[in-house]
């Protein structure tokens, strides 16, 4: 069991999924299902792997770190691929009845390849080879998004692709710079010989630049309520809960490891731009009409969560805003899959009249409420737990003021989450016919909300896995 | 004994459990959700009974699991806790035959039964918190799951109030905790501890804990309905009369004033939180609450929104018990956590039978409805005198504790607090006492139901009849052991005296 | 300078120039062919900077990962065609919404 | 109204643009004095590829980086071409524009000559990679060309021929690289750890299924869509 090269199979086996589900499409339901739950059994034993052994580094073709590609698996990365490998399970339950014949022959090829992106991104211990998982998992995430084929699904896809393609550039630039700098584009090399030099601080700009415009961090997140909120249902789900989290993964990864700074200027701004992407998506969540715009919107702003941690810059901050991603992620899958089961069951998803529809679907409106009660940072939630590291992080490095923006953007989502809630407890009756909701799509959804409560309850584990290989520094963990 | 550590856990898993099974119930089975409402209810009374004796044995009760690094969910059975797990268990098996009752059949009542469930779990989680973690992790808990309840109707009314209820309360707890991760951040600890834990730390910290406390009690004030945050429970009369009964009487509004408790002894301590002046300003405003719920409720004609004004002045006894820095004060602040709870809960339950039988909401209306309902109006006179005061009732001992407190702590101006609040009692429940006993009955009432020889539904006559009779009992046989008198001493023992 | 600067500055210019570009122009093809300056100018650098080894031989692995990135641009430009292709069919402009000319 | 499109709309506007041109020239000369500011001598990996060149089982560096030091990148690079195809394909059928006129007689008779010597070529680049400049991707460049001459002479793949086969075709490049990589680990070594005897002919075979790969792809790219299958069941 040792010597089995899980990262290696967790990264190949949806590749070849996406090879199966093409060579047949007819058959690409049962394909894709059978590729998920093998991705699924590979990370559990990735994770049993790292939790034995701690992080694991796994050269490949032999050659070792400046000239060959390495694999590296800490407890960062291996909770990210358990995150994406539980929402991606959900997915693919639900997508096995959303998508009619001619379009899931499609979708599932494509889900394949953005799966595999994904686990590479996750795996990957060099900058330039994430620059090209990065360009996979963007051009997949365009193909799926343009998938729902209506005009504002192609304008969406359009502009989602112009955006990411620029950030990829910019990346690749700043890739480019790097290299020529240090002579190496492994992680742990260029962490090794850093030091600060206007190519590096320029590198970093156009490095965060790229990726803060694939995060959708607030003044760059106007392609995201678009593409998210008309793409098909299981897409908006995986491209909320996991593409957008890639890049912040990446961010994360670059300045923890490689960027000499401690929480400086950069990471002030960054703050700072988070902090109004939470009041600004609260707001606009708040005011939209349409169910799907306003989870999209929500997106944005607990997005702007997740970059509070970098003025902080200590582990508690790290974590939180790590569990934060972790609990948001599913908490958000769970939401529009509610939302898609709501505008399949009913036609619409116009929030005015929810109230003939919410009514109807007990099990959808229980996993929309228990994933709001997990955005909003409510007990029992995973939500909770990250918001409250995050607040005692907040204290302890004395910027109370971000303490501040956790509560008023508790509020905020409070605020919009309770107004879709409140329709379910209505008289209304149903004046049109409606489709019955199939099963799985109404449990998926359920599944995941339930473990975004999970998440709150046995809070021990995850933060100890955490710990693996020490991603956010050494200092007390408490 | 593994029994220790795990009894806690199991009183709040027993109606989690039921509440979760009720929910996935099809409407029609009424059989089975009435029977497994009931058995849950009675599993918990057994299982408080069997803790209660052994806390009386002076045994330990525990149960810890890891939440956070450093952190645990706490549940732990100490005399505080004791008291209001008692009393929401025994007013939780009253109330959901008087809710079986109440909702014969009206649509969604898996749902209703499965948050109701739910609601006296978190409930339950509040008693028993070891930590102010855990608190506000049930307490935050209650919310939610007391929301679905108070929209349960689903009229334009009801999720209005709904609305400003989870205004108030969702504001509450983000105040709450805001306090609750500044002060874990600053000590490193947030347990429950006799006598509080933030006496041993600088002095140099004490403007912080004011902040500190005015972020607690906020939190926990709305809740606890004093004056400015009290506008939800007002509204929040839209709920049905089983909803009301077991928020206002039990649940919801009990939770405030018992963290307010929680906060003062466990957190502060009596002597540091007097020590920094913040027990006074804490007493007057409970005394204005007092003085202001009394007042509303003289001029409401509606009879449940004068029950609810009346228990926005009542709540505020305990609190005044608390901030009146003194044992025998205290004594009569808990006491009356209990007493108020099973007074209340009886007027509720009859205002629900008069709307249920009679469509009467109004004490216009009320005029002979002693004729045609005596067993209801029997009970709902000793509630209303329980809450004037008047001996040997059970409200008659928590005042004449809160009189001696105020007395012998040096603070006479609580004395004409409590007299004026007391005349003011007298004055909005006498006269629908005189109004239901001697008036003359109208000739027909707006929606009149038979129930053959009885005067209502069986399951909605005897649980007032019980409150009634509890309301007398603990009136009378104060000073027997295992009563709440006798309760509330032991916790002041433990607070008070070296 | 030797001239290995001279051609680094021409990819750095060719990559702001894209940009430019790419920001001004509404019509999508014109947005396409912009990316692809940007992409032309980045190899640039990178080819650029792998000649300055002083022996004969320069640096292959910026070789590598130019050819690896002209592929990737290869395919993200066949898909923003064929995209911008189903865009005017289903809009009847090639163009994005917020710059249409109503 | 999003910041992308508040600058597109006020486009027209001389001193928006203005702005635009100044900020961009600051980028500009800053990104040019990073670049100056780089050491005038950098050796980068070049040492390491030369010293580790013999074992790499072929003799031209960027070849050698490309297939076996960085192989990986590569067949995550191939996966993005697959990738492409199927999204471009996911778009739907081939856009209507393409008329169907018969071919001018210079294009035609062209085409025949020429279509046949570019398959030499792209053979003779594929052999020639191990040496010199050459390889996969190039061979596979030509051999698109060939193709889209085809297709510009109005010949279509016939519609038996569009069915599982040509999306076989498509899968041979990516599916033999992954495959290699599996026989690789199923015999206890690394992912792509090619043995030192068998490295050269195993880069040969995936360079050669790749190169088919790639024209074929980037042809049926040009195509824009689709091609119509006969549905037989």
């Amino acid at each position: 069991m040792q010597d089995i090269p899980w990262g290696v199979l967790v990264i190949l086996l949806p590749v070849v999924g996406t090879l199966a589900c093409f060579l047949c499409p007819r058959r690409s339901v049962p394909l894709g299902l059978a590729a998920a739950l093998g991705v699924v059994v590979c990370v559990a034993g990735l994770g049993w792997q790292v939790v034995e052994q701690g992080a694991q580094r796994y050269a490949i073709g032999g050659w070792g770190a400046p000239l060959g590609i390495d694999l590296y698996a800490d407890g960062l990365s291996l909770l990210m691929l358990a995150v994406t490998a539980v929402v991606g399970l959900g997915i693919s339950v639900y997508s096995t009845s959303y998508f009619e014949p001619g379009r899931s022959a499609f979708f599932w090829p494509l889900w394949m390849f953005l799966w595999a992106a994904l686990n590479a991104l996750f795996l990957s211990a060099d900058i330039f080879n994430l620059y090209v998982t990065l360009e996979l998992l963007g051009l997949a995430a365009v193909a799926l998004v343009a998938l729902a084929g209506g005009a504002d699904a192609l304008t969406g896809a359009m502009r989602y692709l112009l955006v990411s393609l620029l950030g990829s550039l910019s990346y690749l630039l700043g890739v480019a710079l790097l290299y020529h700098s240090f002579g190496s584009v492994d992680i742990a090399i260029l962490a090794h010989r850093m030091e600060a030099s206007p190519a590096v601080w320029t590198a970093m700009g156009l490095m965060s630049a790229g990726l803060l415009l694939k995060t959708a961090l607030f003044p760059l997140h106007f392609w995201l309520p678009p593409a998210h909120a008309s793409a098909p249902t299981p897409v908006s789900a995986l491209l909320s809960a996991l593409v957008v989290k890639a890049s912040f993964y990446m961010l994360l990864r670059l300045w923890l490891e490689i960027f000499p700074l401690s929480n400086s200027a950069p990471g002030q701004l960054l703050g700072l731009l988070g902090a109004v992407a939470v009041l600004w998506g609260g707001l606009l969540a708040l005011r939209q009409t349409r169910l799907k715009m306003l989870i999209a919107y929500s997106t944005v702003a607990q997005l702007g969560y997740l970059f509070l941690a970098f003025p902080m810059a200590t582990s508690i901050a790290w974590k939180g805003a790590l569990y934060l991603l972790l609990s948001h992620a599913l908490a958000k899958a769970a939401m529009f899959m509610a939302a898609g089961s709501i505008l399949y069951f009913g036609g619409h998803d116009r929030i005015a009249d929810l109230d003939r529809v919410a009514q109807r679907l007990p099990l959808t409106l229980a996993a929309f409420g228990l994933a709001g009660v997990s955005s909003m940072g409510l007990p029992p939630s995973g939500g909770f737990i990250a918001k409250w590291l995050l607040l005692e992080a907040a204290i302890r490095t004395g910027q109370w003021w971000w303490a501040i923006i956790l509560i008023l953007g508790g509020l905020l989502t409070a605020a919009y989450i309770l107004k879709v809630v409140g329709y379910a407890f209505t008289q209304a009756e149903v004046t049109h016919e409606a489709r019955a909701v199939p099963v799985p799509m109404e449990w998926a959804a359920l599944a995941l909300a339930l473990a975004a409560v999970l998440l709150g309850l046995f809070a021990p584990w995850p933060l100890a896995l955490m710990e693996i290989g020490l991603p956010f520094g050494v200092e007390a963990a408490r | 004994m593994i029994w220790d550590d795990w009894l806690p856990l199991l009183i709040v898993l027993s109606s989690l459990s039921v509440g979760l099974v009720i929910f996935f119930l099809p409407e029609d089975r009424v059989a089975t959700r009435t029977g497994l409402n009931l058995v849950g209810a009675l599993l918990k009374l057994v299982l408080v009974g069997f803790m209660l004796w052994g806390v009386f044995q002076g045994h330990q009760y525990e149960t810890r699991l890891p939440l956070l690094p450093g952190l645990d969910l706490v549940l732990r059975a100490d005399p505080l806790s004791m008291l209001f797990v008692l009393l929401s268990s025994v007013l939780w098996l009253v109330t959901t035959v008087y809710a079986i009752g109440y909702l014969e059949d009206s649509p969604h009542r898996s749902r209703f039964f499965g948050f109701f469930s739910l609601c006296v779990t978190a409930t339950v989680g509040v008693a028993l918190a070891g930590n102010l973690i855990t608190f506000v992790l049930f307490y935050e808990l209650l919310t939610l799951t007391t929301y679905p309840l108070i929209v349960h109707r689903g009229t334009e009314v009801a999720r209005r109030a709904g609305r400003s209820y989870l205004t108030y309360t969702v504001a509450g707890g983000a105040l709450l905790l805001a306090g609750t991760v500044w002060l874990y951040a600053i000590t490193g600890t947030v347990e429950f501890t006799e006598r509080g834990f933030l006496s041993g730390l600088d002095a140099s910290l004490h403007p912080v804990f004011i902040i500190i406390f005015t972020l607690l009690i906020g939190g926990l004030g709305v809740k606890a309905a004093l004056i400015p945050l009290h506008g939800w429970l007002v509204q929040a009369m839209v709920a049905p009369a089983p909803v009301s009964a077991l928020l206002h009487a039990v649940a919801v509004v009990k939770a405030g004033a018992f963290g307010i408790v929680r906060v003062v002894y466990d957190v502060y301590g009596i002597d540091f939180a007097a020590g920094l002046g913040v027990t006074l300003p804490l007493a007057i405003l409970a005394a204005a609450t007092v003085i202001y719920g009394s007042l509303r409720a003289l001029f409401q004609d509606d009879l449940k929104r004068r029950l609810a004004f009346s228990t926005v002045s009542q709540v505020s006894y305990i609190i005044l018990g608390i901030a009146v820095v003194g044992p025998v004060a205290a004594i009569g602040g808990l006491v009356h956590l209990v007493h108020q709870g099973v007074m209340k809960i009886t007027l509720f339950f009859c205002a629900g039978n008069l709307a249920e039988t009679l469509g009467i909401h109004r004490i216009s209306e009320m005029n002979g409805v002693g004729r045609r309902m005596p067993w209801t109006m029997a009970a709902f006179t000793i509630g209303a005198l329980g809450m004037i005061g008047v001996p040997p009732l059970a409200g008659f001992v928590s005042k004449w504790y809160l009189g001696l407190g105020a007395l012998d702590a040096g603070q006479d101006w609580v004395i004409f607090i409590l007299a004026g609040s007391s005349l003011l009692n007298a004055g909005y429940y006498l006269p629908v006492l005189y109004a239901v006993w001697f008036n003359e009955p109208p000739d027909a009432w707006s929606d009149e139901r038979y129930f053959g020889r009885h005067e209502t539904a069986w399951a909605l006559l005897v649980p007032p009849v019980v409150t009634a009779l509890l309301t007398l009992a603990m009136g009378l046989l104060a000073s027997v052991p295992l009563s709440p008198l006798y309760w509330a001493r032991i916790i002041t023992t433990l607070e008070y005296l070296p | 300078m030797s001239h290995v600067f001279l051609y680094a500055l021409v990819g750095v210019g060719l990559f702001t120039l894209g940009l430019y570009a790419l920001i001004v122009h509404p019509h999508l093809l014109r947005k396409i062919l912009a990316i692809n300056v940007m992409g032309s100018g980045v190899f640039l650098v990178l080819v650029a900077l792998a000649a300055r080894t002083g022996g004969a031989v320069p640096d292959p692995v910026p070789h590598a990962m130019v050819i690896t990135g002209i592929v990737v641009a290869i395919s993200a430009t066949a898909l923003a065609l064929a995209l911008m292709l189903r865009v005017q069919t289903e809009t009847g402009q090639a163009r994005l919404p917020e710059e249409r000319i109503e | 109204m999003t910041p992308m499109s508040m600058i597109e709309n006020s486009r027209q506007q001389t001193p928006f643009r203005l702005l635009l041109i100044v900020l961009l020239s600051a980028l500009a000369t800053g990104l040019g004095y990073v670049v100056l500011s780089l050491p005038l001598e950098d050796p980068g990996l070049s040492e390491q590829v030369t010293a580790k060149l013999v074992h790499s089982g072929v003799s031209n560096p960027v070849t050698a980086v490309l297939l076996n030091f960085r192989g990986y990148d590569t067949l995550l690079e191939t996966g993005v071409l697959l990738l492409a195809l199927v999204g471009v394909w996911s778009l739907g059928g081939i856009p209507q524009q393409r008329s169907s006129t018969r071919p001018g007689p210079v294009l035609d008779t062209l085409s025949r000559q020429l279509v046949p010597l570019l398959i030499l070529v792209a053979g003779y680049l594929l052999w020639v990679g191990a040496y010199a400049p050459g390889g996969a991707f190039q061979a596979g460049a030509v051999l698109a060309a060939a193709g889209v001459l085809l297709l510009l002479a109005g010949w279509l793949p016939g519609a038996r021929f569009s069915g599982l086969p040509l999306r076989i075709a498509l899968v041979t490049g990516l599916g033999i690289f992954v495959a290699v990589g599996m026989v690789l680990i199923l015999l206890g070594r690394r992912l792509l750890e090619y043995p030192p005897s068998f490295a050269g002919s195993l880069i040969l075979l995936i360079e050669a299924a790749a190169s088919l790969s790639i024209g074929i792809t980037l042809a049926a790219l040009f195509l824009g869509g689709r091609p119509e299958v006969e549905s037989r069941r």
